[in-house]
C-alpha cells in the first residue's frame, strides 16, 4: 500500500564528540523543567503570546498545545510507528472528552473515578472497534475507522437522552471538582496536567518503541508478510498498537476536558482525525519529538491565527490579501502544503539539514 | 517431512500453481528450477501460507498445515527468504536479526522492558550475524546495505528462527558475480544438519548443481520432474522446457 | 519588570476611579456564524454609543473594549475569556453561538465576572448562574410566539425539528407551551446533516397537523423549505416558524408568503428611539444588531451602578427594565431572563427583493418563558 | 404507493448527486492514485462559479440559456481550478503518493476558507429557472424537478464518461492507464496527461455537482462540498476505487437505503445503516463492489 | 565497421539496492537482428527497460546510451518511444480489458499513418478479431498483438522482449518468421532464450552474465562453439543443433 510508505526519519547520524553528545540524554529532562518552571516567569512575548507568559491566556493556550503534541505523539504510534493508517483516532478522543464530561456532569461521579472509567472504556473500545477494523488493511482500514468515527459523531450529535447536548456541547459541570482545578487563577495547574499527560504520553511511546513489542511495530511498519513469515502475528501486534493508542487518546480527552470545561462535537469529526495527520507529517513521523512539535505548532497556529486575522498588520493589505488572510483555516492550509513540498520529513529533518549548513560554514581549523 | 498432495492454487481459471506432489526428507536440500513465471515463488507463498491453496493438502510432520496463517507456520519452524530481499529497511542490521530473534523465543508482548537489555536476544542475534558475516555492519540501517550484504542479512534472519524447514528464494539474485562464493558458503553452512530440510529456488545452475540433493523443476504451474541432479539434466523434457524450446 | 513571578498572578481590575474599564467580547468573526457577530458588535457599538451619549465614557471612565474572536468553538472562546480575565476584564459579552454561551457562563461564575450572553439562543443560558445575564432572545420565547397564530385547545401540532439539543429544547418547549394549553403535540425529526428532505415532508403530511412548528438552522433551510412547499405542506396547514437574518429572506422564494414568521427582530418592526438611533449607525437594522445595542445598554448600567464590584452589577442588572431597539426590555431578577416584545411578520416579495412587515407584536410579559431555578 | 415510489425517486436524486461527485473522486484515485481530499473544493468553485455568472456575467442569468451559460461557466471555473490543482500541486509530487494526499488536505482547509473570505459564511440564494423549484406528479407522487434534473445529468454525466472512456481516444488511453500505466508510455503516450486530464473530468463533474446542488439545495454556501464529501467517499470506497460504473451502483444503494431507513426507522439511523453497509462491504470485498477493473 | 544504430557504454543500474547491471557496454547494429542472451535472472529485461526509460522510480540508472548522437538517458519514455524507438514488453502486456481494435487504436502516434495493412498481413487473426477483449486471447495472439502495436508504425529501432516466451512450437515459428521479416527494415534487439530461434535471426549477440557482458561477436559464431555456449548459457550447442 503505497499510502503506508511513511518516510521514515533520517537514520539518526554518527555521534558528534564533544559537550553536545554528553548533554544529549538530559535534554528532553532540561526541557521538562524549562516547561514546568516556565509559569513562573513574567516574560512577555509580545507578538508571540497576548499577555506575559504566566498569564491565564497564555496558559490556556500553552496547555491546549501540550495537550495536542501529546495526542500527535500519540497517534504516531500508529502512523508513523507502525505504518497505519487510521481515519478515526478522532473517536477515542471524543471519547475520553464526553465520557468524562458525561460521568461527571450527568453522573456526577468524581473526577477520578470517570476518569478511571473513561479511560478504560476509552481503551475497551478502541480494542473492539480495532479488533474489526484490522481485518483489513490499506485504505479498506483507513476507511472502516473512519466509519467507525462517523458513527460517533452522529451518536453524539443526536443527542440520545439529552446526554451528550448535541451540537450546543455540554459544559462540564465543575461543583464536584477540586479547587485547584477551577477557576482562572488555576490555570496554571492545568497547564502543569497537561504537561503531565504530554510527558507520559512521549515518555509511553518512548517506552514501548524501545520494547520487544515496539521493535515487532518498526518490523510492521516496514514489511508486514515479513513479520508473519518470521512467526509473530501482525493481527495482535497491530492490534495493541491501536489499542494503546486509542487508550492515550482518551486519557488526552480526560485533561483536555478539564482544561476547557465542556464537550463540543467538533472533536468528534475526521477533520480532528486529519488535523492529527497533519501534526504529525508537519513534524515528522516516527520521530520522537516531530510529532509532538507538530501538534503544539498546529494548535498554536490554529488558536493564533484568529488573533493575527483581525490584526491591524493583516487588515492594513489590500482587501485581495486580507480577506484570505483573516481566514484561520486558509493560512493553515497553505502553511501545511508549503510545509509538505519544503520539508519533506517533517520539521524535525530541519535539524541534521540545520546542523549539516553550520558545519559546513563553520571555519575549518 | 514437509509433503504437498495435489496442492494447487488458481486464480479465476488459470493454475497457477497446479497440482503439485512433493515429498521433502529431513537433511534433504531441494533444488526448485524452471522458467520465469513457472510459479516457483507462487508455491513458497502456498508452503509458508502468504497465500492459500484453492486445493490441495500440506502436511509438515504429518500435521496438516495448510489452513494455518504464516506466522502459525513459522512457529511450527519453516522459514523463508524472499526473491526481492524484505528485510526491516529502517532498523539497524543488528534490530533486524533481534527482531527475529525474539519472534523465535515466543513473541514477547512486553510493552515496558527494554528490548535492548535482553542479553541472550543480543547475543544469539550476533551469533546469527556473526555466522552469515555481517557482525560489522551491526549499526548500519537495513535498508542502506548493499544487495548482497541484505541477502545475507536475510539469511540471518532465517538462521535466527533456527527453523526445520528453510525455503530460499532464489538468494543469488542480483548478487555481483564475486560476492556468490561466500554467499553459497554461507548456504552450504546450513546442510548437513539431519533434522533440517532445506528448499531453494535458484537460476544459477551451478550452485544448485553444486548444493542440491534433488532437483525439482516446474513449468507452467506443474511439477514436471523431480530427482537426482544427473537424472533431472538428462531428461529431454526439462531440457526443452528450461533451457529452451525447439523450433 | 521582574521576570519572575507567580503562577497564579492575574492583573487586578484597579480600583481607580478614573481608570479605563475593559470590557470584552469574545464572539464570532470568522466561521459559520461570522455575519451573526458582525450584526452584534455593529449593534454593540451602535448601543454603546447610544448609552453613553456619544462619549464612550461612564462617567469619568472609558470603555476600553477588547475584541476576540471564538470563530464558533468553545474551546477558543474558553482560551479567550481566560486570557482576558487574566488580564482583569470584569465584564465579558458577546458569545454568538449556544455552544459557546453554554461553555463561557461557568468560566464567569467560577471567576466572578460578568458575562452577557449574546445572540446565542439556548434556554440554558438562562438560569446557568448568579453572573450570567442575556441581551439576546430565547426558544422559549419563539415558541411562545408561535403560538400566538392558533388557539391550541383541542388542536393537532407536529413540531418539526433537527436532531439535537436545539431541537431537544424546541420540542419540549412546544410540548409545554402549546401542548400544555390543550393541543397534541407530536414531532418529526431530522439527522441535522440531511440533505433530502421528502421523507419527513411525507410524514408530516400523513400526520395532517393543524399547525406545524418548524425549527431549524443551517444551510440546508432552503432545501427543507422547498420540499415542504413542493409536497404541498405549506399550503394544507398553518407553519410557523423563526424569521432568520435578511441575508436567508430570498432563499425561502417562492414559500416564503405561506409561512407565518414569529421574529426576533427585523427592520422596522420597532419604532423606539433606540431603534432609531440603530438605524441610523447601521442602515438596515438586522436580526442580531438588537442583541449587540442591548448589551452594549446592560454593560453601560452594569459599570454605572457596579463601578468594578462585579456583585453590585449582578444586583444593579436583576430587575432592571430598560428602553432598547425592540421596545421594553427587563431583566427577571429571578433567573436573568431577558423578558422582551416578540413579533408575528410577512414575508413579501420576490427575487432578491423581500420586505418581512409586522403582524403583531408580544410584549415582553405576554412572551415571557417560565421562570427557573438559578443553577449557581 | 405513492410513498414508496417518492421515495424512491428522491432517493435516486440523492444518488444522483453522490454519483455525480463520486465519479470524478473515482477516476481520479484509479488513474492517478490519489485519495483526493480537495475534491469538495472543486465543488464549491462550481457552485459559486454558477453563482456569480448568473449575478454578473452578461447573457447569463437565472432562467433560460442564461442559467445554462452561468452553469457552463460554473463547470469550466471547476474544471479551470482542477487542471491547475494538478499542474502546480499534484504533478511535482508524481510517485509520492502520501505527499500528494497531504497536499490535498491542505488544499481543502484553505480552500474552502478562500470560498468564505471571498464570498462569505452565510448561504446565498441560488439563481435557478422557476420550473426547478415545482413538482412532477409520477405515479400520484409529487416529485421534485431538482431531484429529476439531477438525475438526468447523473445519467448524462455517467453516459458521457462511459462514451468518452469507450469511444475517444483519450478515453481509451485513461481505461488503459488505470489498466498499466506504465505500458501506456511505452507506446509513445505521454501519460501525464492523461492524470490532467482526468483531473479536469473530475473537476467537471465536481463543479456540476456544486451547480445542480446549488439547484436542489437553493442556495450555496462554502462548506456544502465538504459535507456531501464524505458520503462521496463512502460511495467510492463501496463501489471500488476506479470504477465509474461501480461508483453509480453504490450511490444508487447509498440514496436508497439512506432515503427508505430515514423514513421508515427513526431519523439518523439512515446514516448509521451508510456507515454500516461500508464497514460489512469492507470487511467481505476490501476492494469493492467492483474493485479497480479498469474503467470497464 | 557500420556506425551502430544503438551504443550502449556502461551502464549500471540499482534497483531499491541491488546492483542488477554492473557497467555493461554494447552496440545494435544498425540493420539486422542484435540477440541479447544470458540467463534468467541475468538483467536482459532490465537492459531494455533501461534503454526505454521504464526503470522502476526506486531504480538508478548511469552510463550512457545514445542513439546516433542522441542520449537517450533522461528523456520520457513517451517521447523516445514517439521517436522511432519500438518496445515489445516481455510478458506482452497488453491492455487484457481494452478490445484488440482499441489496443492498436491506442498505439496509433500522431502524425503519422498507422500501417494497418502491413500489421494485418502479418496477422490477419488480428483483424478478425477486432471486438475481442485482449485479455481474452491465448498467449500467442497477445504475443502477436504486442508485436503488431509497434508495428504499426515506423521505427528506427526496436527492442523485443523474448516474444517466444510460453507459445506453441508452431507460434513461435510463426512469430519467428515476422520477426525476420521485421528485421529487413527495421533493426532489432532481441531478448530470446529460444536458442533455435537466436539460430534463426540473428546476426550479432550479446552475452550477459553476474551484470556484465561476457561475450559479444556473431552469433552463429556463438552458437557453433560448444565450450562457449556451455559456459555461457549453460547448454550445450548440441542441444540447439535442429
Ligand atoms: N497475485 C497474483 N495475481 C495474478 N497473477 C499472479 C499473482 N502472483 C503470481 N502470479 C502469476 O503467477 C505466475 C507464477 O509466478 P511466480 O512468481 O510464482 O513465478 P516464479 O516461478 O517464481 O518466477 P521467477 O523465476 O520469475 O521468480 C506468473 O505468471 C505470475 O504473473
Ligand atoms: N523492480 C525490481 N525490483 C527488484 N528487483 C528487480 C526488479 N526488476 C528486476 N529485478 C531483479 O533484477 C534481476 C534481473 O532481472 P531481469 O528481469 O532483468 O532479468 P532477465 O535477464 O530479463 O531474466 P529472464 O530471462 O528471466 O527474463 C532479477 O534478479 C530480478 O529479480
Ligand atoms: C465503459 C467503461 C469505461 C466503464 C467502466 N465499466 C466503468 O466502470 O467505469
Ligand atoms: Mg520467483
Ligand atoms: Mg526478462
Amino acid at each position: 500500500m503505497t499510502l503506508l510508505d511513511v518516510t521514515p526519519a533520517p537514520a539518526p547520524t554518527a555521534p558528534r564528540p564533544g559537550r553536545v553528545h554528553r548533554v544529549r540524554p538530559f535534554l528532553p529532562l532540561v526541557a521538562l523543567v524549562v516547561l514546568a518552571i516556565l509559569p513562573y516567569s513574567t516574560i512577555s512575548l509580545p507578538g508571540i503570546f497576548e499577555g506575559p507568559v504566566n498569564s491565564p491566556g497564555t496558559l490556556q493556550l500553552l496547555a491546549i498545545c501540550l495537550i495536542f503534541g501529546g495526542l500527535a505523539a500519540g497517534y504516531d504510534l500508529l502512523f508513523g510507528r507502525t505504518g497505519m493508517l487510521s481515519f478515526g483516532h478522532a473517536l477515542y478522543f471524543a471519547a475520553g472528552v464526553y465520557g468524562t464530561d458525561v460521568l461527571i456532569t450527568r453522573a456526577g461521579l468524581p473526577l477520578w473515578q470517570a476518569a478511571l472509567l473513561t479511560v478504560t472504556g476509552g481503551t475497551i473500545l478502541a480494542a473492539l472497534l480495532g479488533a474489526v477494523a484490522l481485518r483489513t488493511v490499506g485504505i479498506a482500514f483507513a476507511m472502516v475507522t473512519l466509519a467507525f468515527a462517523q458513527v460517533g459523531a452522529i451518536l453524539v450529535a443526536r443527542d440520545f437522552g439529552g446526554l451528550t447536548g448535541g451540537e450546543e456541547g455540554l459544559p462540564l459541570d465543575v461543583s464536584g471538582l477540586p479547587a485547584g482545578l477551577v477557576g482562572v487563577t488555576n490555570t496554571v495547574n492545568l497547564y502543569w496536567l497537561a504537561l503531565a499527560y504530554l510527558t507520559l504520553v512521549v515518555f509511553v511511546v518512548h517506552r514501548v518503541s524501545g520494547s520487544p513489542t515496539g521493535r515487532v511495530l518498526a518490523g510492521l511498519r516496514d514489511d508486514e508478510r515479513r513479520i508473519g513469515v518470521l512467526g509473530l502475528d501482525p493481527y495482535r501486534y497491530k492490534l495493541v498498537a491501536f489499542t494503546l493508542a486509542g487508550g492515550l487518546a482518551s486519557a488526552g480527552g480526560v485533561v483536555y476536558v478539564l482544561i476547557v470545561g465542556g464537550a463540543s462535537p467538533h472533536i468528534t469529526s475526521s477533520e480532528l482525525t486529519l488535523s492529527l495527520l497533519v501534526m504529525v507529517v508537519l513534524g515528522g513521523p516516527g520521530t520522537r519529538w516531530g510529532p509532538v512539535l507538530g501538534g503544539v505548532l498546529y494548535m498554536y497556529l490554529d488558536h493564533r491565527l484568529t488573533a493575527f486575522g483581525t490584526s491591524d498588520a493583516v487588515d492594513n493589505l489590500p482587501a485581495v490579501l486580507s480577506r484570505p488572510l483573516s481566514q484561520p483555516l486558509f493560512v493553515l492550509g497553505t502553511v501545511f502544503i508549503l510545509a509538505v513540498y519544503f520539508f519533506p520529513g517533517g520539521l524535525t529533518s530541519l535539524a541534521p539539514r540545520l546542523s549539516h549548513l553550520t558545519r559546513s560554514l563553520r571555519p575549518r581549523p | 517431512m514437509l509433503a504437498t498432495r495435489g496442492l494447487t492454487w488458481r486464480i479465476g481459471e488459470v493454475a497457477i500453481v497446479d497440482s503439485v506432489y512433493l515429498d521433502v526428507a529431513p537433511g534433504e536440500f531441494l533444488g526448485v528450477i524452471g522458467p520465469n513465471g513457472a510459479g516457483k515463488t507462487s508455491l513458497f507463498n502456498l508452503i509458508t501460507g502468504l497465500r492459500r491453496a484453492t486445493e490441495g493438502r500440506i502436511t509438515l510432520d504429518g500435521q496438516n498445515i495448510g489452513e494455518l496463517p504464516p506466522h502459525r507456520r513459522a512457529r511450527l519452524g519453516m522459514g523463508r527468504t524472499f526473491q526481492a530481499s524484505s528485510v526491516f529497511g529502517s532498523l539497524s542490521v543488528r534490530e533486524n536479526v533481534r527482531l527475529a530473534v525474539q519472534a523465535h523465543r515466543g513473541g514477547s508482548m512486553a510493552l515496558w522492558r527494554r528490548a535492548a537489555a535482553d542479553r541472550e536476544v543480543a547475543a544469539a542475534a550476533d551469533a546469527a550475524l556473526d555466522r552469515v558475516g555481517l557482525a560489522h555492519r551491526g549499526t548500519a540501517l537495513a535498508g542502506t546495505l548493499a544487495h548482497g550484504e541484505k541477502r545475507k542479512l536475510e539469511i540471518a534472519l532465517l538462521l535466527a528462527g533456527e527453523p526445520r524447514v528453510m525455503l530460499l528464494d532464489e538468494p543469488m539474485a542480483g548478487v555481483s558475480a564475486e560476492d556468490v562464493p561466500e554467499l553459497v558458503a554461507v548456504i552450504k553452512s546450513l546442510t548437513g544438519d539431519s533434522r533440517r530440510a532445506v528448499l531453494m529456488v535458484e537460476h544459477h545452475m551451478d550452485v544448485i548443481l553444486e548444493l542440491a540433493d534433488r532437483i525439482a523443476v516446474m513449468h507452467h504451474g506443474a511439477l514436471l520432474a523431480c530427482d537426482t541432479p544427473e537424472t533431472v539434466m538428462a531428461n529431454p523434457t526439462v531440457q526443452e522446457a528450461y533451457l529452451g524450446e525447439s523450433l | 519588570a521582574t521576570a519572575c513571578g507567580s503562577p497564579q498572578d492575574t492583573a487586578t481590575g484597579g480600583g481607580d476611579s478614573a481608570a479605563p474599564v475593559k470590557v470584552g467580547l469574545v464572539y464570532s468573526q470568522s466561521g459559520a456564524l461570522a455575519s451573526y457577530g458582525k450584526q452584534y458588535i455593529e449593534g454593540f457599538k451602535a448601543g454603546l454609543d447610544y448609552a453613553t451619549k456619544g462619549t464612550g465614557k461612564v462617567g469619568d471612565r472609558t470603555i476600553e473594549l477588547t475584541e476576540a474572536d471564538d470563530a464558533g468553538d468553545p474551546a477558543k472562546a474558553v482560551s479567550a475569556a481566560k486570557d482576558l480575565i487574566g488580564k482583569g476584564t470584569k465584564i465579558i459579552a458577546g458569545s454568538t453561538a449556544s455552544g459557546v454561551a453554554l461553555q463561557v457562563a461557568p468560566i464567569a461564575a467560577q471567576n466572578k465576572v460578568l458575562f452577557i450572553s449574546g445572540p446565542a439562543a439556548t434556554d440554558a443560558v438562562t438560569g446557568a448562574n448568579k453572573y450570567t445575564f442575556r441581551s439576546g432572545r430565547q426558544s422559549y420565547q419563539d415558541v411562545v410566539t408561535a403560538r400566538s397564530f392558533i388557539e391550541p385547545a383541542g388542536k393537532k401540532v407536529v413540531v418539526f425539528a433537527q436532531d439535537g439539543a436545539f431541537g431537544d429544547a424546541n420540542e419540549a418547549a412546544v410540548k409545554t407551551v402549546i401542548g400544555g394549553a390543550g393541543a397534541t403535540v407530536s414531532s418529526v425529526r431530522a439527522p441535522a446533516s440531511a440533505t433530502e428532505f421528502t421523507p419527513f415532508a411525507s410524514q408530516i403530511k400523513a400526520a395532517k397537523p393543524d399547525l406545524l412548528f418548524v425549527a431549524w438552522a443551517g444551510t440546508t433551510a432552503p432545501a427543507m423549505w422547498q420540499t415542504l412547499d413542493q409536497q404541498g405542506v405549506l399550503s394544507s396547514t398553518t407553519v410557523v416558524t423563526g424569521l432568520d437574518i435578511r441575508a436567508s429572506w430570498p432563499t425561502f422564494g417562492a414559500a416564503g408568503a405561506k409561512i407565518s414568521f414569529l421574529s426576533h427582530y427585523f427592520d422596522g418592526a420597532s419604532d423606539t428611539e433606540a431603534s432609531k438611533a440603530l438605524k441610523a449607525k447601521v442602515n438596515t437594522i438586522d436580526l442580531f444588531h438588537p442583541d449587540g445595542f442591548a448589551a452594549a445598554q446592560m454593560v453601560v448600567r452594569a459599570v454605572q451602578e457596579g463601578g468594578d464590584d462585579v456583585d453590585k452589577m449582578v444586583t444593579a442588572l436583576e430587575g432592571w427594565s430598560f428602553d432598547g431597539v425592540k421596545g421594553k426590555m427587563t431583566i427577571r431578577a429571578a433567573d436573568h431572563a431577558l423578558l422582551q416584545p416578540m413579533f408575528q411578520a410577512k414575508l413579501t416579495g420576490s427575487g432578491t427583493d423581500f420586505t418581512a412587515t409586522a403582524q403583531k407584536s408580544l410584549t415582553g410579559d405576554e412572551s415571557a418563558p417560565p421562570a427557573v431555578a438559578m443553577k449557581g | 404507493m405513492g410513498t414508496v415510489i417518492l421515495l424512491a425517486l428522491t432517493g435516486l436524486g440523492l444518488a444522483a448527486l453522490y454519483f455525480l461527485v463520486a465519479s470524478g473522486l473515482s477516476l481520479v484515485f484509479g488513474l492517478a492514485d490519489v485519495l483526493n481530499f480537495a475534491h469538495g473544493l472543486f465543488l464549491g468553485v462550481g457552485a459559486y462559479g454558477t453563482w456569480w455568472a448568473a449575478g454578473n456575467l452578461p447573457g447569463a442569468g437565472p432562467d433560460g440559456f442564461g442559467f445554462v451559460f452561468a452553469v457552463a461557466f460554473g463547470v469550466a471555473a471547476g474544471t479551470l481550478v482542477a487542471i491547475l490543482v494538478e499542474l502546480v500541486l499534484i504533478r511535482p509530487l508524481y510517485s509520492r503518493t502520501i505527499e500528494q494526499v497531504l497536499v490535498t488536505v491542505g488544499l481543502s482547509l484553505a480552500g474552502v476558507a478562500l470560498l468564505q473570505a471571498t464570498w462569505g459564511a452565510d448561504a446565498r440564494p441560488f439563481p435557478r429557472p422557476d420550473w426547478t423549484r415545482q413538482v412532477t406528479g409520477i405515479l400520484g407522487a409529487q416529485v421534485p424537478n431538482g431531484g429529476l434534473l439531477l438525475i438526468i445529468a447523473a445519467v448524462l454525466v455517467l453516459g458521457a464518461i462511459l462514451a468518452f472512456l469507450r469511444w475517444t481516444r483519450y478515453g481509451l488511453v485513461i481505461r488503459a492507464g488505470v489498466e498499466n500505466r506504465e505500458m501506456v508510455t511505452a507506446l509513445g503516450i505521454d501519460v501525464r496527461k492523461a492524470f490532467t486530464l482526468v483531473f479536469a473530468i473530475g473537476g467537471a463533474a465536481a463543479a456540476l455537482a456544486g451547480a445542480l446542488g446549488g439547484v436542489y439545495f437553493g442556495t450555496v454556501s462554502p462548506g456544502q462540498g465538504g459535507s456531501l464529501l464524505i458520503f462521496a467517499f463512502i460511495v467510492v470506497v463501496i463501489g471500488g476505487m476506479g470504477s465509474v460504473v461501480g461508483s453509480a451502483y453504490a450511490a444508487v444503494v447509498v440514496g436508497l437505503v439512506q432515503q427508505f431507513v430515514n423514513y421508515y426507522g427513526t431519523s439518523g439511523l439512515g446514516d448509521i445503516c451508510v456507515v454500516g453497509l461500508l464497514a460489512v462491504v469492507l470487511l467481505l470485498r476490501p476492494q469493492g463492489i467492483a474493485g479497480k477493473v479498469a474503467t470497464a | 565497421m557500420v556506425e551502430p544504430i544503438l551504443s550502449v557504454e556502461e551502464l549500471s543500474v540499482r534497483i531499491s539496492g541491488l546492483h542488477i547491471l554492473q557497467g555493461v557496454s554494447f552496440t545494435v547494429a544498425p540493420t539486422g537482428v542484435t540477440v541479447l542472451l544470458g540467463r534468467n535472472g541475468v538483467g536482459k529485461t532490465t537492459t531494455l527497460r533501461a534503454i526505454v526509460g521504464l526503470t522502476p522510480p526506486a531504480g538508478e540508472v548511469r552510463g550512457s546510451i545514445r542513439m546516433g548522437a542522441q542520449s537517450l538517458l533522461a528523456r520520457p519514455t513517451h517521447r523516445l518511444v514517439r521517436g522511432g524507438l519500438g518496445y515489445v514488453p516481455e510478458d506482452r502486456c497488453v491492455f487484457a480489458g481494452l478490445t484488440v481494435a482499441e489496443n492498436l487504436r491506442l498505439a496509433e502516434r500522431r502524425g503519422t499513418s498507422p500501417a494497418y495493412d502491413k500489421v494485418f498481413a502479418l496477422f490477419p487473426e488480428l483483424d478478425r478479431r477486432g471486438r475481442q477483449r485482449a485479455g481474452s486471447l491465448s498467449g500467442g495472439q497477445q504475443q502477436m498483438l504486442a508485436i503488431g502495436r509497434v508495428l504499426l508504425n515506423d521505427n528506427r529501432l526496436l527492442l523485443v522482449d523474448e516474444p517466444t516466451k510460453g507459445l506453441a512450437p508452431k507460434v513461435v515459428t510463426e512469430v519467428a518468421e515476422v520477426l525476420e521479416r521485421v528485421a529487413e527494415s527495421v533493426p532489432v534487439l532481441l531478448v530470446e532464450q529460444n536458442l533455435a530461434v537466436v539460430r534463426r535471426l540473428a546476426r550479432d549477440a550479446v552475452v550477459l552474465a553476474a551484470g556484465k557482458v561476457a561475450w559479444t561477436g556473431d552469433a552463429r559464431e556463438l552458437l557453433l562453439e560448444t565450450a562457449l555456449t556451455k559456459s555461457l548459457l549453460g547448454v550445450g550447442s548440441a542441444e540447439v543443433k535442429h
